[in-house]
């Protein structure tokens, strides 16, 4: 299960890269690198699985006497809804970036910005 | 094509490092050291039945005011820069199709409902699944159902923006009365930890978290708004 | 103490409380977020003075109420406490540069300002992982959004490049923190280096996807190129920030992974350093753009102290002191050209003159320059010695020799910038900085020189802004504003002062170059009456120069002998510099100065195998296999200053361009001061051998070539500066000559030439720089006849001529007979061949220089001149007394020096008794040779001028012609390619080779910086690429060890 | 319940797999950003079956839904007057 | 040695000598040279003559300060030399001014009278006069060289620097001469010597032809009068070091006689064998033959 989902992970993120590295146009990269993100959050996620083990979540089944024995890591599942809120906030200041590269240059082609070089 | 394949080598490469990455993952049959110390403590320590949120609010508390601060400085940088393009206004607005008859009652009726839920979320963060991000978020899609009703709505900014930074102080100044009346900076014990599972109980937890609710829906609905009121670049 | 959780809160709460401000309100947001961020400064300012005076102990900041490794935690210390202040004030005075900026863009632009600073004492502070990444997102966040919000339309795309390569280092260092964290069970820095991370299954390759991510914010070459691109476009006070202050933060997180990391990877950490450090600067060579050109510069910098950090195995507990010391010189000087170069209107280096004319501005440009260098009294300065050092005594000489030739590349660059501001195009455009602008790149300045205190201070050396030469030097700096003509005589007073306090403590040999170099300096100095006005930066130059000199000859140890050096060659410089053309003659004069200052350094550094207080006398217990390297390194370091041949090249121009008062300085002085390394060296190390080879007679044969070809380039020069500067190459080739001959009268020799060569080269230049003034060409051929008209220049440099020349009976002379007589007892032959040939072709240049100034025909333009300024003329007849009285009497100064000799070389002193003066071989009786020659000079003058007595002068063009009159004094003064057979029978011997050389060797320097940097091509996707490669190239590598 | 998953697990990933594919080289970029929502939205499912239900509701509501609602937006800005597509 | 007043007269007394024998010498010299070009040459009291009828002239035109200095320096540096050099070994009479300095001062002291007369042709204004200065100076600097190799391995060879040592290291045997010990220095050194004595084939200074007579174009009257004097002294006070220094030196005044003819007699051998050379030729000329020769004798002591 863990395995699939880091294999998948893993597979999302290449995916991305490469379209992130391939696509020109700029509103497709930023595409691409939600996809990467997201095979990065389902890594996280992953790593913190143990098998047939339940949610962090105290309630009536699992009193917290018996947390530590059938929770799964809570830590990664924390630390991956700090990545989604910075991921989104990061999209979101790319879309800023794209939207104003093409106020500035009426382009979204990412080959037509490059005054800055050498 | 030689980027491409460039590109395509070069991952190669990538793929090659987290091969090793995960033929070397064994998972854990039992929980580390740390998040042992999570599962045994939170319930006695911090009082709430959510591990996931005593972890995010509480004792990576830090992390989670510099990640409420991502997207503070989002939807500030976003308003900002978009506020200085065009603004659309109605005068020379050019036609827009009037909205279906029933997306605009349905979003009437919906959008109570909607900001209801995204506030039941966050106040039970430290309960159930879901919390100020998520409800914040819910909060926002009422407000982006508003805007899809009618394009041309305006909301006050100056509404959004304070409950933004009035949320935003709100946190920080909670964060430092942990300082001077419990163990440290956002420290949820200055409120009592209350009974294991009821809505009154994890100290200071759901108060931050429902600021946090309020921060976050308040920001996502600003750069909503903001993107939907600039004009055409 | 306020714990320093309120830095973090109080950053941001300022943040969310602008939000509730009326966004009209922009003066009330303003002071906001100064007084935030002064109070966070004064917060990290407390705690260093907590921590450095009052020697508290680290703290630890819980969070959460709850123990380490399970709530994130927050570590405060010395270290962070100096990078919280630097980042605070950075952020502070960028503020303050920002005024009309951030009053434009409103207060959401403060609260990003304020984000970014905010966010960077997290990086410093946090213990944590994870908490680190989310600090490194707010600042990706707020310096993307910084220049999204300056909207420069170039600096759009910087950003988006920006943002694109941050989304590759977030992915890696997500999947590498959540794997480390799966392997050591903690995302506690400190847990996991408990852990040992690395170790562990797993643990290595997350650790390696960590470490790459965070090294990525380094911008280490060549994954930086979007870098360059934000230094190139953002505004400079952003720029500020990035260089200074982010970049300090992320060093101190890979410090903090280095931790985890240990031993293991600091080789890797080395590697991308001196890679960063030497590749940067080297594409920096070809830059136009200033900020394009810092860009490079502040990530040369900041690999080098990551080589630092790598090195700590070695550094041990002087990791601190160095990398500080190299890191506050970088973020002060970085930051403050960064607000200066807002202060300048256009991009290009050369637009830089625009600072001309704003003596605050040069001088915080001065300090900064002089801080990105490494030059003394600055911390880089402190801390590269004891890096060198310490390189040096674990024998990383590779690391050492890569590190210096960096710092060179830097150096060339840097003060090419300084020669355009000073020496560029007339500026079109006065700048009139706004007060705040000007306060805070005024600040920064003078934060350096306070940091340059507290590091000498902190080293274990001598405090050089405590020693008196250099602090009266600086003085002049605030004298600036009083008319030449007192601080002249301060100048002089101060020089005759301090050679009377130091005169009791000299030795012989000291006295000598004391008295040449400090009194010498204040005659000459007397030539500066003439100059009118308040002559602003000629003073704190020359004066720099002197202390250098006054330390040099004092220093007892390595470091304040080369400190001294530094100063000398620096205040030199300057000095240079302010001639007319002389701006890439005196670039090329600083670069190979520092050059052969780094040789000297390194030689140093080896002899002392890694202990930094070295004093200059156990040179002669250094080892054997090592000895003689040390001795290459500093002889050739000594013999840049001398201008020995092959590393002749710049002294020519430097010489000749130079002011009239200032040639004489250059030429009669501080030539010396390479002799006086020369005799240090020789004294304490003697002769040694390398694979065979016996290393003095390789200077003998340096010396030889020198005089030789010093000598026949002087010979065609049709500029009489120019000249006289070859000449100069020349007579130091005697003194080395003399010098590695290793005998007593060798050195006898050396010594004489060294007073002698002081005078009659001080008397020409300033004979020279008259008449070129008078006249307004240096061009020989363009004069003539301009005896009558300059009787008095013509008779100084009659007698400058002979005794250059060693004709009897002046003091000239007395240096070829101690040479004969040295090279009787000389166990090495050959190279005199070449002197032999030398001495006459030196006799030829001389001839020139009198005859076609003052002989032949006077042209049309020059009828009406007059002789040279009284001031001018002063110190040349003084100097001819001089020779005058050396020439009757030279023991007076030799015999002491002879005495003091004998110390080292027992056999073959001289015989002083009566008039004559005897050696094992000859004699020679100075009065009565000049008694001789004048009685029967005198004689005949008599009778003739009395056969004569009736004759008339006759007009000018009244010559035998022909039978023709010739009335252009053009086409009769034969003047022009004056010894034409000599260039037909030796001219190939002056083919430019060296200067080919070294021309094709900046040539290729330049050429492959040119071609390298074709790499950066601006575009976003191959920028990523970039970032990749690096990644897989070091993942396999890495692997592969 | 295990027998069930991991079926569905397997299922999951090839259909995310897919729809990155389609994501990064879909003929057109509205497909593409709806494609990527799709990835986050079949993630979020793929999350609540490791048991995250907290990241499940983020990546529902964050990920695939504001997140390609903003997409939708600056596409509408910036659409117009683009040629380069 | 020191100075006592009698050296004066003694120095005057062999100034007188060499003046006349200088005057005969050189009159002779030309008129060897014109019989063997078949011509019938010059008296030989013909220097005689002119010397009178030059001092006898009044001039009344200068160029300046230099041009009176010029000749004054010229000959001030052709007596220096001379009296700087002991004459007749073994004589105190003649051992001249020789207490001031040794060989080196003798070295140096010829390029006294050489600057003198360069300035003052210098000063003269006269184009053909620096040309002349600059071929002379170019020459004589490649024709000097071998000349201080060879003196160099005398003085190394003889372990002094004191010309009257050397001389004395000379006695006992015609074989005991440096010309016999030390053959490569002598012939480098004689080289040398027909570069320094102004005739052919190094004559091009003063090429009567092209600039007539070269530095001394302006001259005239008793300028060249004094001119004129050192050409006939300095010739021989530089044969005064050949001899002192390669053929044993001069025990008497007939050996010095014959000695200082044999080898003035040798530049106007080679002279008369030889066309004149380009100074650039003459200038390859000895780097390529005599200084090899010198390098010979200093590696070989």
């Amino acid at each position: 299960m863990a395995h699939i989902a880091l294999a998948t992970g893993f597979i999302l993120i290449l995916i991305g890269l490469y379209g992130a590295l391939t696509n020109r146009n700029i509103l497709r990269m930023i595409v691409s690198f939600t996809v990467a993100d997201t095979g990065v959050n389902l890594v996280i996620v992953a790593v913190g699985y143990l098998r047939g083990r339940t949610a962090p979540i105290l309630d009536a089944t699992l009193p917290a006497a018996e947390a530590a024995a059938r929770i799964i890591d809570p830590v990664p599942q924390a630390l991956v809804l700090t990545a989604i809120v910075i991921g989104v906030g990061i999209t979101a200041l790319m879309l800023a970036y794209a939207y104003k590269l093409h106020e500035t240059k009426g382009s979204l082609d990412i080959a037509d910005y490059r005054e800055l070089k050498w | 094509m030689i980027k491409r394949f460039t590109v395509l080598l070069l991952l190669a490469g990538v793929g090659t490092l987290f091969a090793g990455l995960l033929l070397g993952y064994s998972p854990d049959g039992e929980l580390n050291a740390t998040a042992r110390y999570y599962a045994d403590h939170t319930a006695p320590d911090i009082g709430a039945a959510n591990i996931v949120t005593a972890i995010i609010v509480t004792y990576r508390g830090l992390d989670t005011l510099g990640e409420v601060t991502v997207l503070f400085l989002t939807a500030a940088i976003v308003g900002l820069v978009l506020a200085r393009g065009r603004r659309r206004t109605r005068t020379e607005q050019r036609e827009l199709p009037p909205s279906g008859e029933l997306l605009t009652t349905g979003s009437r009726l919906l959008v109570p409902l909607i900001l209801l839920l995204g506030v039941y979320v966050f106040v039970n963060g430290h309960l159930t699944p879901g919390g100020g991000f998520q409800g914040g978020a819910i909060l926002a899609s009422a407000i982006l159902l508003m805007l899809l009703t009618d394009p041309l709505r305006r909301f006050s900014h100056r509404l959004i923006s304070a409950l933004e930074s009035t949320s935003g102080l709100v946190f920080v100044g909670i964060g430092l009365l942990g300082v001077f009346f419990a163990g440290g900076f956002l420290d949820n014990r200055i409120l009592p930890i209350g009974n294991l599972g009821s809505l009154f109980s994890a100290g200071v937890i759901p108060v931050i978290y429902s600021f946090i609710g309020l921060k976050v829906g308040a920001e996502f609905s600003s750069m909503l708004v903001s993107l939907s009121e600039t004009e055409d670049s | 103490m306020v714990s320093p959780i309120f830095i973090i809160a109080a950053g941001l709460g300022t943040a969310f409380l602008l939000g509730l401000l009326r966004d009209e309100w922009r003066a009330a947001a303003y002071g906001l977020t100064l007084a935030a961020l002064a109070g966070t400064a004064a917060i990290a300012g407390g705690w260093l003075w907590a921590f450095a005076i009052d020697g508290a102990a680290p703290v630890e900041i819980l969070t959460a109420g709850t123990p380490a490794p399970f709530a994130i935690n927050l570590r405060l210390g010395l270290p962070e406490a100096a990078l919280l202040l630097l980042a605070n004030l950075t952020g502070l005075l960028s503020a303050v540069y920002l005024k009309d900026t951030l009053s434009h863009l409103g207060r959401r632009a403060m609260a990003v300002l304020l984000i970014i600073v905010m966010a960077m004492g997290g990086i410093i502070l946090t213990r944590d992982l994870f908490n680190l990444f989310v600090f490194f997102e707010l600042i990706v966040i707020s310096t993307g959004g910084l220049i999204l919000l300056s909207a420069e339309r170039h600096a759009l795309g910087a950003g988006f490049k920006y943002l694109i390569v941050s989304q590759l280092i977030t992915i890696l260092l997500l999947i590498g923190i959540i794997f480390a964290y799966h392997a050591a069970g903690t995302l506690n820095i400190d847990g996991m280096a408990a852990a040992s991370l690395v170790m562990l299954k797993g643990g290595s390759l997350a650790f390696f996807l960590i470490f790459i991510a965070v090294v990525a914010e380094l911008k280490p070459v060549p994954a930086n190129g979007w870098a360059l691109d934000i230094y190139e476009a953002a505004h400079p006070a952003f720029s500020a920030i990035f260089s200074a202050a982010v970049a300090s933060a992320s060093l101190f997180a890979v410090d903090k992974l280095l931790l985890i990391g240990g031993p293991a990877w600091l080789p890797v950490a080395t590697a991308i350093g001196i890679i960063s450090f030497v590749a940067s600067n080297l594409l920096a060579l070809p830059q136009t753009n200033d900020r394009r050109m810092l860009g490079y510069s502040s990530v040369g910098q900041v690999g080098l102290i990551l080589t630092v950090l790598g090195q700590r195995d070695i550094l041990g507990d002087s990791t601190l002191f160095i990398a500080g010391g190299i890191l506050f010189s970088h973020a002060v000087a970085k930051a403050g050209l960064f607000w200066l170069s807002g202060l300048v209107a256009g991009r290009n280096l050369q637009d830089w003159s625009a600072l001309r004319g704003q003596p605050l501005l040069i001088f915080a440009f001065v300090t900064f320059l002089a801080m990105l260098s490494g030059l003394p009294p600055f911390p880089g300065f402190y801390a590269k010695w004891e890096l060198i050092h310490l390189l040096a005594g674990h024998g990383r000489l590779v690391l050492l020799a890569l590190i210096l030739f960096g710092a060179l590349l830097e150096a060339g660059y840097l003060f090419r910038w300084f020669g355009y501001i000073i020496k560029g195009e007339q500026p079109t455009e006065v700048i009139v900085p706004a007060r705040h602008k000007l306060s805070v790149a005024m600040i920064a300045a003078l934060a350096g020189w306070a940091l340059g205190y507290l590091w000498g201070g902190l080293s274990a050396h001598n405090n050089l802004l405590q020693t008196l030469p250099l602090l009266f030097a600086l003085g002049f700096l605030l004298l600036e504003w009083l008319p030449a003509w007192i601080k002249n005589s301060l100048a002089i007073a101060g020089l005759v002062a301090w050679f009377i306090l130091g005169y009791p403590g000299y030795d012989p040999l000291q006295l000598i170059f004391a008295t040449i170099m400090l009194l010498g300096g204040a005659l000459i100095l007397m030539a500066s009456y003439h100059a009118q006005g308040r002559r602003v930066g000629f003073y704190p130059s020359a004066m720099l120069m002197y202390a250098g000199l006054a330390m040099l000859i004092v220093a007892k140890d390595s470091f304040n002998f080369f400190a001294a050096w530094e100063l000398l060659t620096v205040g030199s410089y300057f000095l240079i510099l302010r001639g007319k053309h002389s701006e890439p003659h005196a670039l090329s004069y600083i670069v190979f100065s520092l050059g052969g200052a780094f040789l000297i350094l390194a030689g140093f550094a080896l002899a002392a195998q890694g202990n930094s207080q070295f004093s200059i006398e156990a040179l002669r217990q250094v080892a054997q296999p090592l000895a003689p390297w040390v001795f290459v390194l500093l002889a050739i370091g000594f013999m840049t200053k001398t201008a020995a041949i092959g590393l002749h090249i710049w002294l020519p121009g430097a010489h000749a361009e130079a002011e009239t008062d200032v040639s004489p300085m250059v030429s009669g002085i501080l030539l010396k001061a390479g002799l006086f390394g020369l005799f240090m060296l020789l004294m304490h190390m003697g002769k040694q051998q390398l694979y065979g080879v016996e290393l003095t007679h390789v200077l003998m044969w340096i010396g030889a070539l020198s005089a030789l070809i010093g000598n026949l380039l002087a010979i065609f020069q049709e500029d009489a500066k120019r000249l006289l500067a070859y000449s100069s190459i020349g007579q130091m080739g005697y003194a080395l000559f003399g010098l590695a001959m290793m005998n007593h009268l060798g050195w006898l020799m050396a010594l004489m030439f060294v007073i002698n060569h002081y005078i009659y080269k001080s008397m020409l230049f300033l004979s020279v720089g008259g008449i070129a003034k008078r006249t307004g060409t240096r061009l020989m051929y363009k004069m003539g006849g301009l005896i009558t008209l300059m009787p008095l220049s013509f008779i100084a440099v009659l007698i400058g001529i002979i005794a250059m020349s060693g004709v009897p009976p002046l003091s000239g002379f007395g240096g070829r007979w101690i040479f004969y007589n040295a090279i009787m007892t000389a166990e090495y032959r050959l190279p005199m061949i070449l002197i032999f040939l030398s001495g006459p072709i030196a006799f030829l240049y001389l001839f020139r220089l009198i005859h076609t100034i003052f002989l032949g025909q006077l042209k049309d333009e020059h009828r009406k001149i007059k002789e040279a300024p009284f001031w001018i003329l002063l110190p040349q007849f003084i100097y001819v007394v001089c020779l005058m009285v050396f020439a009757l009497v030279p023991g007076l100064a030799l015999r002491r020096v002879d005495a003091y000799i004998s110390q080292f070389f027992p056999q073959g002193a001289l015989n002083w008794e009566g008039l004559t003066i005897t050696s094992d071989y000859g004699y020679w009786s100075p009065v009565s040779i000049m008694v001789v020659v004048g009685v029967i000079f005198m004689t005949l003058f008599a009778w003739l001028l009395f056969v004569n007595r009736k004759a008339q002068k006759v007009k000018q063009f009244n010559i035998v012609f022909a039978g023709e009159r010739p009335f252009r004094p053009e086409t009769t003064h034969f003047a022009w390619n004056f010894f034409a057979p000599y260039r037909k029978a030796l001219g190939f011997l002056t083919q430019p080779l060296v200067t080919g050389f070294w021309e094709t060797l900046t040539d290729l320097l330049h050429t492959a910086a040119d071609v390298a940097r074709r790499f950066y091509t601006g575009n976003a996707q191959i920028y990523a690429i970039h970032f990749l490669a690096f990644v897989v190239v070091l993942f396999l590598l890495s692997r592969g060890v | 319940m295990s027998t069930i998953m991991l079926p569905m697990a397997l299922l999951l990933a090839a259909a995310m797999i897919g729809a990155a594919l389609v994501a990064i080289r879909g003929d057109s970029v509205p497909i593409a950003m709806l494609a990527a929502g799709l990835v986050s939205l079949l993630a979020s499912v793929l999350f609540l079956l490791l048991a995250a239900p907290d990241v499940a509701m983020t990546e529902a509501a964050i990920g695939s839904g504001l997140t390609t609602f903003l997409f939708f937006f600056v596409l509408g800005r910036v659409r117009g007057d683009s040629k380069h597509d | 040695m020191h100075f006592e007043w009698m050296m004066i007269p003694y120095s005057l007394l062999t100034l007188f000598i060499v003046v006349n024998y200088g005057l005969l010498l050189t009159a002779l010299m030309q008129k060897i040279g014109a019989r063997v070009g078949r011509r019938y040459g010059i008296p030989i009291w013909q220097n005689y003559i002119d010397l009178v009828k030059n001092y006898g002239l009044r001039s009344s035109i200068t160029h300046g300060v230099m041009f009176y200095l010029g000749p004054v320096f010229r000959l001030s540096g052709g007596v220096g030399l001379l009296l700087f050099v002991p004459t007749i070994y073994g004589s105190v009479m003649f051992s001249n001014l020789s207490f001031a300095g040794d060989l080196i001062l003798a070295l140096y002291f010829v390029f006294f009278g050489a600057l003198g007369m360069a300035l003052g042709a210098g000063e003269s204004g006269h184009p053909h006069a620096a040309i002349g200065v600059s071929r002379g100076l170019s020459q004589m600097t490649a024709a000097e060289l071998p000349f201080a190799l060879a003196v160099f391995a005398v003085a190394l060879q003889y372990q002094t620097l004191s010309i009257t040592e050397i001389v004395a290291a000379q006695q006992g045997a015609v074989l005991h001469w440096t010309l016999f010990t030390n053959p490569f220095a002598v012939a480098a050194a004689m080289l040398s010597f027909l570069g320094s004595m102004m005739r052919p084939p190094f004559d091009l200074v003063l090429a009567p032809q092209e600039i007539p007579i070269g530095p001394p174009t302006e001259y005239h009257s008793s300028y060249l009068a004094l001119m004129q004097t050192n050409r006939v002294i300095f010739p021989i006070a530089k044969i005064v070091i050949y001899m002192n220094l390669f053929f044993g030196g001069a025990a008497s005044w007939p050996v010095f006689f014959l000695k200082v003819f044999l080898i003035y007699l040798f530049s106007l051998f080679v002279g008369v064998a030889f066309p004149r050379f380009r100074v650039e030729q003459s200038i390859r000329w000895f780097l390529v033959w005599a200084l090899p020769l010198g390098i010979v004798a200093i590696v070989l002591v």
